[in-house]
């Protein structure tokens, strides 16, 4: 299925892009972070990462969809 | 009058001020963030802020639902920039109204801490000696 | 800088504000103590404050200065009113900037507690029902 | 000797005026204070009042002068 991801921060420095789509077989964001980690080159390991799918924070189990907006959230810096 | 928002302009404080209005409050506690010049012992010229915004307006809004729910408030508003800001800018703006002033500063503090942890906006630091790098809630550097 | 002082009319906010303006500042917190519509179950109309005026000066300032030893702040600013106030009306403001937010609401905080128990102002209270009296510093009456 | 009294709050109200000059014979504002009590009715103990002299706060036992304004305070209720 296909799912787009978004990229803020150190993580769309390091990818080089702020959003792409994907081909995925996985069915969790869990999996599909260790590919796109392994992609990328991120060093931020799960523990230190949120996912948020269509705009909600999820756990990392979270079963995905067709078309799905994924994001991987780095530690936040706000304020 | 419960808000959250996000501005990529600057933030008028007056007018976010007004919401906080309710003749029952007593006590008003305002913090705001300001653009510093230096972070970590290293000069900063300027800032960036970047959002998810969808995610960081449901998250800002949720939190200061938990606070309404947590403290005896009257009102609570809360704005975040985005964008370029330059040092002395206001990063965010959050104010809350209660009858009594322990409500008001344990929830403006709770607010805060909680936006910084939870709100998806991250700060990139400019150096003066040309550098950039994304932080942390404490504000070291991000290993992406 | 840094100062205390009393006014007979009403705060302008904005303007004191301005006080506190320091490029090193990142955190800026500020307190209003607003008049309520209510006390201890009364409803309250109206308030007059009363001060010495050349002790609450000396003891407002000497507040100040010991906020500056005890936090890491770069700038406090605190104003109180004199005269009647309506419901709505501005009793005091208090600001504070400093580098880091920790400090800003901790010296907040105990500047606000410590004018309220030593800087001799009185506030006297209008209720509903016509009667009115001066209030010890938990809001209890006072009985001369 | 003479000295100024100055009234705040709810001992003015209880003391009918906001000044008042008083001829003593004693020396510190304790002894005065015991005077003052008695002859305005004042409900207020030495251990509730603070008591300023020429805009000090000073201790009870406290050497009094001629011509010094001497102020009982009642507990503050600012802010």
């Amino acid at each position: 299925m296909k799912v787009k991801l978004l990229y803020f921060a150190s993580l769309a420095d390091r990818a080089g892009r702020t959003e792409e789509s994907v081909e995925t077989h996985t069915s969790d964001p869990a999996t599909l972070y260790d590919d796109v980690r392994q992609r990328h080159g991120f060093s931020l390991g799960k523990e230190r990462v949120r996912v948020a799918v269509n705009g909600q924070i999820v756990d990392w189990n979270h079963p995905l969809n067709e078309g799905d907006e994924i994001v991987f959230l780095p530690p936040v810096s706000g304020g | 009058m419960n808000r959250f928002s996000l501005s990529e302009t600057p933030i008028d404080a007056a007018i976010e001020k007004q919401r906080l209005d309710d003749a029952g409050a007593g006590a008003c506690v305002i913090f705001e963030g300001w653009v510093r010049n230096h972070n970590e012992g290293r000069v900063v010229h300027q800032l960036d802020y970047q959002a998810y915004a969808p995610l960081a307006l449901s998250e800002g809004k949720a939190i200061i639902n938990e606070a309404m729910i947590q403290f005896a408030l009257r009102s609570v508003s809360a704005v975040h920039r985005t964008g370029s800001l330059a040092i002395g800018d206001m990063a965010v703006w959050v104010g809350v109204s209660a009858d009594h002033r322990d409500a008001a500063y344990n929830a403006s503090r709770w607010i805060i801490d909680v936006i910084k942890l939870r709100v998806p906006i991250w700060k990139n630091e400019h150096y003066a000696d040309g550098e950039s790098g994304w932080l942390h809630p404490d504000n070291s550097p991000v290993e992406s």
